[in-house]
């Protein structure tokens, strides 16, 4: 459905985003270190496609999807969205710039205002942004819920009269009204029964193609991220550590940490009972206090001495390919293709 | 039914209610199963099913007021659980029949140490003092995989990860030599990488102690991983049984079938669009007079809207709940 | 022992007598225990830095004064040998010095014999500027007061005093003894806690404990110098809660002996007297429960001239029409019987007691008459509005009326109002915590001495027999303002320089009947222009165990004035 | 932890100075006067020389800092020289906190009142805590049963009747009518054998028989409300799946659970301990530290009320800081850092 | 699209809807809120079906007990008892409602602007700590004591006390309201609803009003509930103390404390205004704990 390699238009352009959370301790209440929930991270999203963002809970995927849409104020970085830097921008600058970029939420329930009816939250943003009188809101409104699937007739409906698939429908309504160009989908189906994440990711894929819209899908769910997403980030304590397009991440990942987390993953096939399983040891370190040297080196299968000092660089390693890793230090891609993609 | 084995578990005609202000809520309907020893039954099914409160009525977990088990007989070792007292359900409960919780975060209690925990059931059950109590709880640490264990028996839960929490759940359950072992979604809270290690450390466990588990998930790919016999529920009712490679070559209910289909897969062919299946789950109400899944059916007749459909038998230890399937000649029961 | 009081009256001599004789043949403390209740709590033991009755109650177990008052208001003569006069030669012709003779062989609880010098002492101590001594008053014009001999002492007076006795005679102003005191003079007084918490006396008790506020516990003096009294081995004279509570503990549960100044509802009171097993005691001094008649106006805006005579005079009130019917319309024996009960009697004069000086001219006031108070206003062209309430030329008898905040004064509030409105005058009730009413604040306009009311309540006494310095609140002089810091006693603002010339009077007459008369002068001159309408004479009410004898309720000393004769019924 | 407990008391300096200047200011924009309740007939004069005797013609920041003085240095010394019987920094002109009205050490008025106070408010706290608990423990357990419905009644009469009727109701009835208990407590009273401790107990028991209702019915409420939340805990499911005793469940796993946010409402409701009971002493006329305040008041004895109401926000301090660190150490998961 | 008003909208419930469908169904909070409602009406209409005049003096007829002239007896002026509690519950209500009015104005503003404002958290916070540490009491008696004159000019002597009363409780009781709705807003900002709304751009006065305020709703209302309860005996304890109201001016608190004394004499002087009392406290907590039990999401699902 989009191919990597013509090199369409960047929609957004991250360059060395960091979001620490700093951490105080002490009788004086000092600055002592912080935790590094996104550490230097830097990628693209071409306009039209959808960038899956996959990695264990705690690894920073979540904070960076916000840190992108400028929720938290950022440590460090650039973001550029459309050719427009926001990563210094103020709130309330940023107030006009909402409109284009937008998010989805993880938990249906948690995501919308209980106190208020499905009219009231899908139709918050024209409320915010558009001079629309009631009925122009309300007539809006109902395009919104049919182009989601929702029954109109609900729009006086509270939340928690709604099952969870009904209520993300809800929460992708809100996201649409303002016609954004790009949306954030921070594990939007994390939360759903197996069967209705199926519809709403459909329903995610329809309105991708009905509106031209961009995404960048957070998930912890790879088989669905592979589904939905044509390039792939994962993101390991805070870092990327790999970015390919989707087939060439499946079919053949490079970074240790990828190719364990992808043996992990169990497949419904009692036949394909996994052979050569990789099973990673421990658990993740705390990002508040992260290993010397590359970041997986305390879990990583096939880890050299140089990875306990040196923090591999996130580089291009094949075309369209990228990755932080030290096993690929002898490989290189030419400089102007580099150039291209930009890490 | 291959000879030889037996029985450790013989659930019939179980029913669960619920007593709330707007009525009665039958979760579970109608519900029988079995378990063979050494076998692991999977239990799959989504939120709301019923998967849990069956298990939890096994043993009488559930809080009651609301939940009340109206019918049904739980045969474990020649009693029946839903009805001997108090007090020997409690000698069998953690002993004879381990239970392990989907959240290692709450599942618990913060402020007792892992060690005081893990003594509980030991003392209570295997009348250690507290010294022998401790070594025994060190080993059962090291079992489940935890490194340094004894130094650990004086941590408190939260200074444990997830996944090691997990393993003390597991340890807890473990304690006593238990014949029968239920899961409930014992990974779902875990990442991926986690839940790959304790599927491994099942496993081992279960070559070397050989008990008898039920695996409750909605992660078919879990269970496709690690059980020998699935069983899948919707809206309180049990829908489809079989083992578990006929399950997934051969699934009859068409609820099953969906299922299967709308999964995508990390491997092989990558769909272009995912199959889905149409509607929301069911809101668990009164006694089913009809089939629940038949709103959500693509082959729903009209029958299917005024008879609730029994269990027939489809193949070789194959059942499935559906009018649309044709009874297998034999008239096993499953 | 031998008896030598010299009496101006004859009553009290045999009731002493006969006590005296009574205690002389058993051994002291036989009778054990002693419990007093106070609802106010003593706060210290010596009266020179307390003016609370509580303090100078307590206080009276272990100090005495040279002479004292007797139940009947006479002066007996207490540690003083005799009651000095100018016939037995102790008060100089000239008025202008007396000589006091102490009592042989008197000691103090510690066994060293009681001087000259100890009473001296005790005068020089009051005496000093910078003690805050609170009896000061007691010693105004006392030019000096010398040791004769070991016994005698002799104060001279800078100007001749008809009435010399003011000085070391009462509860208020016992000896001290000096040498416990000599460090405690001027600024150090109220420092010395040790010594005013536990003063040696010459009393019939010693302080064994003193918690502040709450208990005092007293032993029998073993010196003490009536053989065989007191008939208690140990006092107890516990303090706080409320009169009703202390009421119960000695009516009710007899935990108590004694309780002081019951100001409780006289029908609770006699309930609680049923139970049996105590007695309501009730005597009469010279308190009055009065209506003070402000004759300024207190028109807020007036501002700073607001209750003062620049301000100008009240719209209505100085009508004397409008005040005698406010009086007229009162009837003061229900109020008495309401509020007081045995304890109080419908008055019409300032000076109640004692009898010599008391009025008759007054008691039309006595019986209501709502018809002649109306006719009254009537007459004098206050007509009644359309809303019922009086007015003439567009002032309305609407009136502001204080207190202090009491259950008995509010109920007296709520009756008078009930009464004013039924001759057409308004009445708005207002009342102020006593603390702040009483308090003499500058910054307060809630004072009794700005009087920012029309009306205010109270009651005002004086101690003793002798009204002369209480007649003299009422002269121009003083009347509070802000020239003088708001303080001055006469706060009616009543000013008549015939009633300042009969004051001058009064302060050079020598012989008790002129005295008298021209007390009574003034008495009928202050009723009769209205300056104040007094409603109760109010009596002390205490109560004691049945079991308690030789209580005397003595309304001009301390009630505790006869401790020593106290003793437990057989 | 030790951190965090010198991050707080560093913090509860400034807190303190700031509290005890508001309460001077306060004070001392109150309208009541020292010489008040002195008699009518003292001449003004001896009125203003009283005043000035008491300092109260000094600016309000002189008399502020001296107050200061006196209470933060000289006092302590004092302590510490009756303490170990010394004399340091000239301890014979060493000015203390001295009342208005009874002329003595405002700190050895207290020191005095603290035994009764101790005695009756600080029983009935300890009565009412431990009848509350099994109160509370049994209400949840059997939720919307007849006890706890009783249970809930009797608290809410607890909490909603006041003590002022309360108290004058049971001396009606226990003393008056049946004549069992003293109406008045005996401060003097020295427990020193059997006799004096059986009557110390009869003289204590309404005060704390009314007190203890308040604090029963608030205690109650807590820790049933704290029973509620741990009973639906997915750790008590864990327990039961072991096979423990249902006792073993309820009184190890959620008692010791419940009780962590109960404890430390308890030590917040302390200080209420020394300075809540005041109705209750003036109607048994127990005479404590609330006593002493109320007479402080209404006699305008303004370093009492000072020295007093600062010593009990130094209590509400601590009990605010003692609280939080019982929390830490009670509940394993807090750690302050 | 199509024509929008051509569609009929469901009306749906209410979460409001369900909590009272919840509530009816505690029996307790029902007989607390319908007897909370008699004495409200009661007290507001009373005195009209029934015309004695509370302060009217009838010396005669003093300290009887019920009669059919005076169905509650009368106190020791001969002031009809029955008058007086319906006058008093008046003052009482009034107080209590008003007073917890402000301390939920002043707790629930504090609260939200600390927990919804970082910056503002801590200072605000130290200033709850800080009114929890002044002793309670000796305030309240000084701040009566120093304004009660200018009010009592400003508005009159019942007006002016009654303001300072309700100025007084609120002013010392707003803390733990503050208090919980910090907690709550801190645990509402991490919910995704308002990272939702942030990431519209909603501003945060709006933020505050639309999503903030609503859900704070159930903590407040139970501390509603609770307050009424608390202000109601806090009149009563001041006017034990001798502060409050004019002495004509019945207060249920006032009633209570000027009968003990004659509460052998004349019993049911003292039980009219403590029942009064009691019984209001009792219902308003059971209607709070109704309440908490139907704001309570996890009760409700039940």
């Amino acid at each position: 459905m989009f191919d990597v390699s013509q090199g369409a238009k960047t929609l957004i352009e991250v360059r060395g985003l960091k979001m620490y959370f700093p951490i105080y301790a002490g009788v004086f209440r000092r600055h002592v270190g912080d935790v590094k929930a996104v550490d230097d991270v830097s990628f693209d999203i071409y306009e039209g496609e959808t960038l899956g963002l996959v990695g264990e809970s705690g690894c920073g995927k979540s904070t960076c999807g916000r840190a992108i849409l400028r929720l938290y104020d950022i440590t460090a970085g650039s973001i550029t969205i459309n050719g427009r830097e926001i990563g210094k921008e103020s709130q309330a600058g940023l107030r006009k710039l909402r409109p284009t970029m937008q998010m989805v939420f993880q938990d249906p329930q948690a995501s919308l205002n209980p106190r208020m009816t499905l009219e009231g939250i899908i139709g918050e943003p024209l409320l915010e942004h558009t001079d629309m009188d009631r009925t122009q809101r309300r007539a809006r409104v109902h395009e919104l819920m049919d182009a989601v699937g929702l029954n109109r007739r609900f729009s006086n409906r509270y939340p928690h009269e709604f099952s969870g698939g009904q209520r993300q429908r809800i929460g992708i309504a809100r996201a649409l009204a303002l016609n954004p160009k790009f949306i954030v989908c921070d594990e939007p189906i994390a939360a759903l029964d197996v069967s209705i994440q199926a519809q709403v990711v459909n329903l995610l894929e329809d309105l991708q193609k009905q509106f031209g819209l961009t995404y960048l899908f957070i998930s912890h769910d790879l088989s669905m991220v592979r589904h939905i997403a044509d390039r792939v980030a994962v993101m390991y304590l805070g870092k990327v550590v790999e970015l390919s397009a989707r087939e060439s991440l499946y079919n053949e990942p490079l970074h240790p940490y990828t190719k364990a987390l992808l043996s992990a993953v169990p497949e419904p096939d009692p036949d394909l009972e996994a052979a050569e399983r990789v099973i990673l040891q421990g658990d993740v370190p705390s990002p508040a206090n992260p290993p010397a040297g590359c970041n997986f080196c305390t879990r990583c299968p096939a880890v050299m001495e140089i990875c306990h000092r040196e923090d591999p660089a996130f580089r291009e390693v094949l075309p369209g390919r990228f990755v932080a890793c030290h096993h690929y230090n002898d490989m290189n891609v030419s400089n102007e293709t580099a150039d291209e993609t930009g890490s | 039914m291959p000879d030889g084995a037996s029985k450790v578990l013989d659930v019939q005609n179980l029913n669960t209610i619920f007593q709330t202000r707007s009525g009665e809520i039958h979760a579970v309907n109608n519900v029988s199963f079995d378990l063979e020893e050494g076998e692991l039954l999977g239990v799959v099914g989504e939120s709301g099913s019923g998967k849990s409160v069956t298990m939890m009525s096994l043993i009488r977990l559930l809080p009651s007021p609301p939940a009340e088990i109206r019918a049904g007989k739980v045969m474990f070792d020649g009693l029946d659980l839903l009805k001997i007292d108090d007090d020997k359900l409690r000698d069998i409960r953690g002993a004879r029949i381990g239970f392990i919780f989907q959240d290692p975060m709450t599942s618990l209690n913060p402020v007792f140490t892992v060690g005081f925990q893990l003594r509980e059931p030991l003392m209570r059950h295997m009348g250690l003092n507290k010294k022998q109590a401790n070594k025994r709880a060190a080993e059962l640490l090291e079992m489940v995989g935890i490194p340094a264990a004894s130094a650990r028996l004086k941590d408190y839960p939260h200074q444990f990860s997830g996944g090691m929490r997990q393993r003390v759940m597991i340890a807890i359950a473990l304690a006593c030599d238990p014949e029968v072992l239920i899961a409930d979604e014992p990974t779902t809270a875990l990442d991926v990488t986690i839940q790959a290690q304790i599927l491994e450390l099942i496993k081992e466990l279960r070559q070397k102690l050989g008990m008898a588990i039920i695996w409750i998930t909605h992660d078919l790919g879990v269970i496709a991983g690690i059980a020998d016999r699935v069983m899948v529920m919707y809206g309180g009712q049990v829908v489809e049984e079989a083992p578990v490679r006929e399950l997934f070559k051969n699934p009859q209910h068409p609820y099953t079938k969906a299922l299967l289909k709308t999964v995508p897969h990390v491997r092989g062919e990558r769909a272009e669009r995912l199959e889905v299946i149409e509607g929301q789950p069911p809101i668990l109400g009164g006694a089913p007079t009809a089939c629940p899944f038949r709103e959500r059916c693509p082959v729903a007749i009209d029958i299917c809207a005024r008879e609730n459909p029994a269990l027939h038998v489809t193949g070789p230890r194959h059942a499935a709940a559906c009018h649309l399937v044709a009874p297998a000649r034999e008239e096993a029961h499953v | 022992m031998k008896l030598k009081s010299t009496l101006l009256g004859a009553a009290a001599a045999i009731a002493l007598a006969s006590s005296a004789l009574a205690g002389s043949h058993e051994a002291q403390g036989r009778d054990g225990q002693l419990n007093i209740i106070y609802w106010q709590a003593a706060s210290i033991l010596n009266p020179y830095l307390s003016g609370g009755n509580k303090d100078i109650d307590a206080s009276a177990l272990v100090l005495e004064p040279l002479a004292r008052y007797d139940e009947n208001g006479n002066m007996v003569a207490w540690l003083a040998e005799d009651i000095p006069t100018v016939e037995n030669g102790g008060v100089a012709e000239d008025l202008t010095s007396i000589t006091w003779t102490l009592k042989e062989g008197l000691v103090w609880s510690d066994g060293t014999p009681v001087t000259s010098a100890d009473v001296v002492f005790t005068a020089n101590y009051c005496m000093n500027e910078e003690g805050g001594c609170q009896q000061l008053a007691g010693f105004a014009d006392i030019g000096s007061v010398e040791a004769l001999d070991d016994r005698s002492v002799k104060i001279t007076f800078t100007k001749p005093k008809p009435f010399p006795y003011s000085a070391l005679v009462g509860s208020t102003m016992p000896i001290l003894q000096q040498e416990q005191f000599k460090d405690c003079v001027g600024v150090n007084a109220p420092n010395c806690t040790a010594e005013n918490f536990g003063p040696i006396g010459t009393g019939p008790f010693m302080v064994e404990e003193f918690k502040a506020n709450d208990t005092v516990v007293y032993v029998a003096n073993p010196n003490y110098r009536d053989g065989g009294k007191p008939a208690f081995g140990r006092v107890t004279f516990k303090g706080g809660g409320d009169a009703a509570s202390a009421a119960r503990s000695v009516l009710e549960t007899g935990e108590f002996d004694y309780a002081w100044n019951l100001q409780v509802d006289p029908t609770v009171l006699a309930q609680m007297a049923a139970a049996g097993k105590g007695t309501v005691v009730s005597a009469f001094g010279t308190g009055v429960e009065r209506l003070m008649v402000n004759l300024t106006n207190p028109d807020p805006a007036l501002g700073d001239k607001r209750s003062t005579l620049e301000g100008g005079p009240h719209p209505f009130l100085t009508d004397p029409a409008v005040r005698r019917a406010l009086s007229l319309a009162i009837d003061r024996n229900l109020l008495a019987e309401v509020g007081y009960g045995e304890a109080g009697k419908a008055t019409c004069n300032v000076v109640p007691a004692p009898a010599i000086y008391v009025s008759t001219a007054n008691d039309e006031c006595l019986v209501q008459d709502i018809a002649k108070a109306n006719a009254i206003l009537d007459e004098a062209g206050w007509m009644p509005g359309p809303d019922g309430i009086r007015q003439k030329d567009g002032v309305r008898l609407s009136i502001l009326y204080q207190t202090s905040t009491n259950a008995v004064r509010q109920d007296t509030q709520a009756l008078v109002k009930q009464w004013w409105s039924e001759i057409g005058v308004e009445t708005e009730l207002k009342n102020i915590d006593a603390a702040v009413f009483f308090g003499g604040d500058q910054s307060s306009p809630d004072t009794f001495q700005k009087f920012y009311a029309d009306i205010e309540m109270y009651t005002n006494l004086f101690d003793g027999t002798d009204p002369e310095a209480y007649m003299g609140s009422w002269v121009c002089s003083e009347i509070p303002s802000p020239a003088n810091n708001w303080l001055g006693s006469n706060m009616p603002r009543y000013c008549n320089p015939e009633y300042d010339a009969l004051a001058e009077k009064l302060a050079t007459t020598a012989a008790l009947e002129d005295r008298a008369a021209i007390v009574k002068q003034m008495n009928d001159m202050l009723m009769q222009e209205g300056a104040m309408i007094p409603l109760v004479h109010r009596g002390s009410v205490s109560a004691h165990a049945n079991s308690l004898e030789g209580v005397r309720l003595n309304v001009w000393d301390s009630q505790m004035w006869n401790v020593a004769d106290w003793s437990r019924a057989k | 932890m030790l951190n965090y407990t010198l991050r707080r008391l560093m913090f509860s300096v400034p807190v303190l100075l700031f509290i005890s200047f508001i309460i001077f200011l306060i004070l001392d924009l109150a309208p009541s006067d020292p010489t008040g309740n002195l008699p009518l007939t003292i001449p003004p004069e001896v009125r203003e020389k009283i005043r000035t005797s008491l300092g109260l013609d000094a600016p309000m920041w002189v008399r502020y800092l001296l107050w200061c003085k006196q209470f933060f240095i000289n006092e302590p010394l004092n302590i510490w020289d009756q303490w170990r019987g010394t004399c340091s920094f000239n301890c014979e002109d060493r000015l203390r906190v001295v009342s208005y009205v009874t002329r003595s050490p405002v700190v050895d008025l207290i020191v005095e009142r603290m035994p009764q106070t101790l005695w009756v408010v600080g029983m009935s706290y300890v009565v009412g805590i431990l009848i509350a608990i099994p109160i509370g423990v049994i209400s949840a357990y059997k939720q919307y049963s007849v006890f706890d419905q009783a249970g809930t009644f009797i608290s809410m009469v607890g909490f909603s009747v006041p003590p002022f009727f309360s108290g004058v109701l049971v001396i009606v009835i226990f003393s008056v009518q049946l004549g069992w208990f003293p109406s008045i407590y005996d401060t003097t009273l020295e427990v020193v054998d059997w006799e004096t401790f059986k009557m110390q107990v009869k003289q204590m028991i309404m005060p704390v028989m009314v007190l203890a209702l308040q604090t029963t019915a608030q205690i109650s409420r807590f820790m049933r409300a704290s029973m509620l939340d741990n009973l639906n805990q997915d750790y008590v499911r864990t327990a039961r799946a072991k096979g423990l005793k249902e006792s073993v469940v309820l009184l190890v796993h959620v008692l010791r659970n419940s009780l962590i946010p109960v404890v430390t409402v308890i030590a917040l409701g302390v200080p209420a301990v020394f300075g809540g009971a005041i109705i209750t002493e003036q109607v048994f006329k127990v005479n404590g530290i609330g006593q002493l305040l109320i007479i402080g008041i209404q006699g305008g004895d303004a370093p009492l009320v000072q020295t007093l109401t600062f010593i009990f926000a130094v209590m509400i301090v601590f009990a605010n800081l003692i609280a939080d660190i019982l929390y830490g150490i009670l509940d394993p998961r807090i750690r302050y850092d | 699209m199509t024509d929008t008003s051509e569609i009929t909208e469901e009306k749906a419930r209410s979460q409001w809807a369900d909590v009272w469908s919840q509530f009816r169904s505690h029996r307790g909070a029902m007989i607390g809120a319908s007897f909370f409602i008699f004495i409200c009406l009661l007290v507001i209409f009373g005195p009209m079906l029934w015309p004695i005049e509370p302060n009217f003096i009838d010396i005669r007829a003093k300290n009887q007990g019920p009669s059919l002239a005076h169905p509650f007896g009368t106190d020791q002026l001969g002031r009809d008892t029955f008058a007086q509690v319906l006058a008093g519950g008046r003052v009482s209500l009034l107080v209590g409602v008003t007073a917890m009015g402000l301390a939920l104005f002043l707790g629930t503003f504090i609260g939200v602007l600390a927990g919804y404002f970082k910056r503002l958290d801590s200072p605000l916070m130290r200033l709850t700590d800080l009114f929890l540490a002044l002793p309670i009491l000796p305030l309240l008696l000084v701040i009566i004591m120093l304004f009660r004159d200018t009010l009592r000019a400003a508005f009159g002597p019942e007006t002016g006390i009654f303001l300072l009363v309700v100025f007084v409780i609120g002013i010392t009781s707003w803390m733990h309201t503050a208090r919980i709705v910090r907690g709550d807003v801190l645990s509402l900002k991490e919910q995704e609803f308002v990272l939702a709304a942030r990431s519209i751009g909603t501003p945060s006065h709006r933020m505050i009003l639309r999503h903030i305020l609503p859900n704070v709703m159930s903590p407040i209302m139970v501390s509603a509930t609770l307050g009424i309860a608390t202000a109601i005996i806090t009149e009563s304890a001041i006017s034990f103390l001798g502060l409050g109201f004019p002495s004509d001016f019945p207060t249920w608190g006032r009633l209570l404390s000027d009968s003990t004394n004659f509460m052998t004499l004349n019993p049911e002087r003292v039980i009219w205004p403590g029942l009064a009392i009691s019984l209001t406290v009792l219902s308003v907590n059971y209607i709070g704990d109704g309440l908490r039990d139907a704001l309570d999401p996890r009760i409700r699902g039940r």
